[in-house]
């Protein structure tokens, strides 16, 4: 089950995806078995931007058809106070490899966005220098100041922002890739041709609701959402991610972490199969908090397909 | 703080109560951790959690443990969607999954001040196991929107009651009871739960009275553990407190106001 | 309830997503009220193509999360079976004005669709000569033969695309756009500058699914589509089709078809609010064959919001 | 052909009844049409159609009407996944909705000419009111995996069977029953419903002795009506029919091959 990415060992190949578990308030919800029994074999931040934010005001969530809705606003401590409070906190998270094998300690992966090149370059050098991050994600979800596009909407700005960041670290460079665009799979290379290590993906899918219509109650017809437009997740999204994933897997050479909507072993088994190294768990820890380590048990279960994906997959 | 074991548990229904327009839905918990008063729980039938109109509920629904003893512990349930429906529906021996108990709780009063607990329809349920926790008498003040929903009162023991319809108790609100009882004791200390226009009037006559109050706030919430930074309030100066981990319970001195969406369905 | 769109009169805003409404097999396949109490206030062609088309081998569908993945591949007689054969039979459907009223003539509308301007050219100057139909929807979520992208994901392509057919009819003419854009409002605007009277959406969003992994049955990792991939239809994309209308709406003068994933009034409802003029129906009829009838009236039944949208609505 | 009002018809259950490995859903229909032997329904339960694993079942799902009398419509239901499943728990009162009856059904045999009736497994059920419409009496050959299944020839009169496992009747496929049936009368019809292979079996040898077959086809269906073009099958001649306005019985002549996915549940 133990599987390589990057050049990092993974006790297994599932993960959470941003901002979809901060593991230092679990830490205090919960008692004391979850620092080392990590139910993810890597743990990727929040995203972090170079100074702090305070997200988008109330109400940030809204239940949709086997969906989730988000308007969160990624709040975060900014750069510095991520730095300085959160990674030493983060340090030392272990997770089980085997029933009754020695715990392994999970690697952290930190997930940042800056709005200009400049910015991604800032955050990139300053992680450059800590040694408790294994890897860096880049989320280019971000609106581009200029066009109000999505970074990574566009293959070839996606390629110079990489190529821009590329040389200010030798830590796995992985894109997270938007999927509100044409063709991600020519995001995919473009994040390639530009030096990345790795893509993830899916990331959630804009979508908007509004104030329930109540015959009694105030008119219908207004964004529910304080920031308006929301990221649709969870089941409703797995077959536009599986699609995604495969477009991109079968593109590009570099490992693909898939996520999207991802419920149980057999749902992380479909993404491996159409190409993924790694799959990312995001909505469904909500449901379950330990659905990381359900997953990753269902998937090594031999009854559910414990075989490697086979070569002639779907790609 | 009482901490939560790291996974789900699937509890088995012991009971179900009707209290006027309220169910208290008893669950069969004797080994689970003790909650503190104020601390909640997120609740999910094992059945049928899906699908239907609209497809919901998707998410789990976050429910104040209203009691907890004998083995057991109380949920006070109103069917206000599909989520609370679902549960409402319910019956002995059905399962649910529960993760809890999550949050911060009340924090009791300083030895020899009064405990004022006021509490407004559904909101009363965290009220009732301060109740049971708190050393000394309090002071009991509860609001409804109707008779039927006053009967919940009997969840409390020894509770004055308000009623909007004035089927009960005052005719009006229960901040006019709080009113009286702050100016007759200023040293007392508030504990609040309710909804949203309710929570902001306490704290806005607490806030002018210098009287200290600890608001148990509700908002939708996906997951109850802090991962989804979904379930926010807006606090004093500047910058958003998570419900689910800064909360329920928040200190009132904390807020300039009480946002719209925190409060328990009016 | 009645309302106008691009000088037609309509008996109320409901009317069939192109490809999800067979009427000329649904009056073979149900008895004869059919003819009389059609459900739709106007009629959407499946999409025509120049020649004849099979359409995709089997399996076609998938049912996904709150959702169904086709992959039915545009069959149909082309466009000189489809005048030929088809559209003097769809000629005088009628609908159900009120309850007691007289019934109202149901305006043909013929969604076409061509992998180049030629073709397109060639459909809408076919259609021109045609009075049964009374208006043309452009299908232009279809793969450019060149780039291999939708011909309907570029603004700039779209809009010289519309710019080219314009001329060609004096029909409304309609764009069918594609959801899977980086900006649907962009595309919509280009539409608008080509000459286009109205816009639709939302077509459905890429998807895919594998064959069910079963231990003791043929390996997974497999696509299940015969077409590979498909589209995703159904409540599952609703709140991804609110958005999307919603920044359509947002940015165009012309009036706009919302649609996705639309299963009542109070759904309907939400699209009309902000901003669509009217409302189609497409996969919910799958599971009710007359719930446009059932929408329409819901969304007429005061108890449930008969007002106009409001002024301060969503947009 | 039989045609279904324009509108879902919410029908009661009348009871259900247990055969082997199969159940019998009876439903109350005293006023709808009556379909004709192998027209098939679009049936979803009211309640509890929707979420669970998967969020599924969520379109409505096919089902042979299995015979049709004393005001009550059975349906031969064999759980395979969620929708028959969730058909499979329906109990005595409980409704649910119905559109049909749908489709092209069987031509009877011309008179004189013996009807060979060969099923597989489920597919055994639109032979079965084929059988009570037939004028003269049919040769009935009937196909199971195991012997739980083969209870379900109990659905006809005078069956002869064959298992997989040899636990009851012939051991091996049903087509070996019928390959003798058919040189003992090259002037016999067949009518076959059955799982694909079956299907296939029964097309080739049909087509090498020229006996004239009409098979009964299966395919996922969203709508059931026409609408969606999704469940069709490819034929003679190139491009596809639809199983459910061209079919689901069709003519073997206009096939080339049964595809794979055209059968019953295996
Ligand atoms: C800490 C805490 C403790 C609580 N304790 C109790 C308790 O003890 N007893 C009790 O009865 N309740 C309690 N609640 C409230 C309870 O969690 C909610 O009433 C419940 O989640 C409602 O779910 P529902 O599906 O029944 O209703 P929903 O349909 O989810 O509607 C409830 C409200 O949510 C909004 N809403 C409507 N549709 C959506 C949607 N699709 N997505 C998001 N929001 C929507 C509206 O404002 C609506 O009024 C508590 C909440 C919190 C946070
Ligand atoms: C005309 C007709 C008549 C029929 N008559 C009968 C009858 O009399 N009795 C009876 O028992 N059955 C009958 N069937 C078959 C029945 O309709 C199917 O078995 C049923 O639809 C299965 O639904 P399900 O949810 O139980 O299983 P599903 O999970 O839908 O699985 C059934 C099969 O569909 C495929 N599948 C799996 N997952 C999916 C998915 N997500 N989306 C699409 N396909 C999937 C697989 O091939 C699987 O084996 C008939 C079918 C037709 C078309
Ligand atoms: C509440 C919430 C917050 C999220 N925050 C981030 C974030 O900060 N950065 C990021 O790159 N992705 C973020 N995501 C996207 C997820 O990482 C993931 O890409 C997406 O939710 C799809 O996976 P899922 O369906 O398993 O949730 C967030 C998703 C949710 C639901
Ligand atoms: C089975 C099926 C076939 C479709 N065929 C077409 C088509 O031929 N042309 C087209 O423009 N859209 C087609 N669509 C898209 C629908 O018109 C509609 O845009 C989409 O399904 C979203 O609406 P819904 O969620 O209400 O189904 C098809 C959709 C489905 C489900
Ligand atoms: S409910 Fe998720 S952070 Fe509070
Ligand atoms: S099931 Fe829709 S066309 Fe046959």
């Amino acid at each position: 089950m133990s599987v390589s990415f990057c050049g990092l060992e993974l006790a297994h190949p599932i993960l959470n995806g941003s901002g979809t578990f901060d593991a230092i308030a679990a830490n205090k919800a919960f008692a004391d078995d979850l620092r080392d029994a990590f139910p993810f074999a890597a743990y990727v931040s929040k995203t972090i931007t170079l100074e702090p934010r305070a997200g988008n005001p109330p109400p940030r969530l809204w239940e949709a058809a086997a969906g989730l809705i988000n308007s969160i606003g990624l709040p975060n401590k900014g750069l510095q106070g991520y730095l300085a409070e959160d990674l030493p906190q983060l340090a030392g998270l272990t997770t089980v490899r085997e029933p009754g094998a020695e715990p392994q300690t999970v690697p952290l992966i930190t997930n940042v966005m800056g709005s200009t090149a400049h910015e991604f370059s800032a955050l990139v050098e300053a992680c450059e220098t800590r040694e408790e991050i294994a890897a860096l994600e880049l989320n280019v979800s971000c609106p581009n100041v200029k066009t109000g596009l999505d970074i990574g909407a566009d293959p070839l700005q996606l390629e110079q922002l990489v190529r821009a960041v590329r040389p200010l670290t030798r830590k796995p460079l992985i894109i997270k890739l938007t999927p509100n665009t044409a063709d991600v799979a020519a995001c995919a290379q473009g994040a390639q041709e530009g030096g990345a290590d790795a893509v993830s993906l899916i990331n959630t899918l804009r979508a908007m609701s509004l104030t329930p219509v109540d015959p009694s109650g105030p008119a219908g017809g207004r964004a529910w959402l304080g920031g308006r437009t929301g990221g649709l997740s969870g089941p409703a999204i797995r077959a536009v991610a599986l699609a995604q994933v495969a477009a991109v897997a079968a593109r590009v050479a570099v490992p693909v972490i898939g996520m999207g909507g991802v419920q149980s072993g057999a749902h992380a088994r479909e993404l491996l199969d159409v190409g993924a190294t790694l799959v990312a768990v995001g909505t469904e820890s909500f449901r379950d908090p330990a659905a990381g380590a359900r997953i990753a048990r269902e998937l090594g279960d031999p009854a559910r397909g414990e075989a490697a994906p086979s070569e002639e997959s779907a790609r | 703080m009482s901490r939560a074991p790291f996974a789900r548990r699937l509890l088995t229904v012991a009971g179900v109560d009707r209290l006027g327009a309220y169910l208290v839905l008893r669950v069969e918990d004797p080994d689970g951790p003790q909650p503190e008063p104020g601390q909640f729980a997120m609740l999910a039938a094992e059945e049928r959690w899906g699908g239907g109109e609209g497809e919901r509920p998707y998410l789990p629904r976050a429910f104040s443990v209203a009691r907890q003893r004998g083995g057991e512990a109380h949920f006070l349930l109103e069917d206000v969607g599909p989520g609370s429906r679902r549960l409402c529906e319910l019956g002995t021996g059905e399962r649910l999954w529960t993760l809890g108990p999550l949050g911060r709780g009340f924090t009791a009063p300083p030895s020899g001040r009064r405990a004022i607990l006021v509490g407004g329809g559904v909101g009363i349920a965290p009220l009732a196991i301060l109740q049971d926790r708190l050393q000394e008498e309090a002071t009991v003040l509860l609001g409804f929107r109707d008779g039927a929903r006053a009967e919940g009162a009997a969840l409390l023991e020894q509770a004055r009651v308000a009623t909007d319809d004035g089927s009960r108790g005052h005719h009006g609100l229960v901040t006019d009871l709080l009113a009286q009882e702050v100016e007759r004791d200023p040293l007392a200390v508030v504990y609040a739960c309710g909804p949203a226009p309710m929570l902001e009037g306490v704290r806005a006559m607490c806030a002018a009275s210098s009287v200290p109050a600890q608001l148990a706030l509700e908002a939708g919430m996906a997951c109850g553990f802090g991962a989804c930074f979904g379930c926010v309030v807006p606090c004093r100066g500047g910058g958003y407190l998570r419900i689910c981990v800064d909360g329920p319970v928040i200190d009132a001195a904390e807020l300039d106001h009480v946002d719209a969406h925190a409060g328990a369905p009016a």
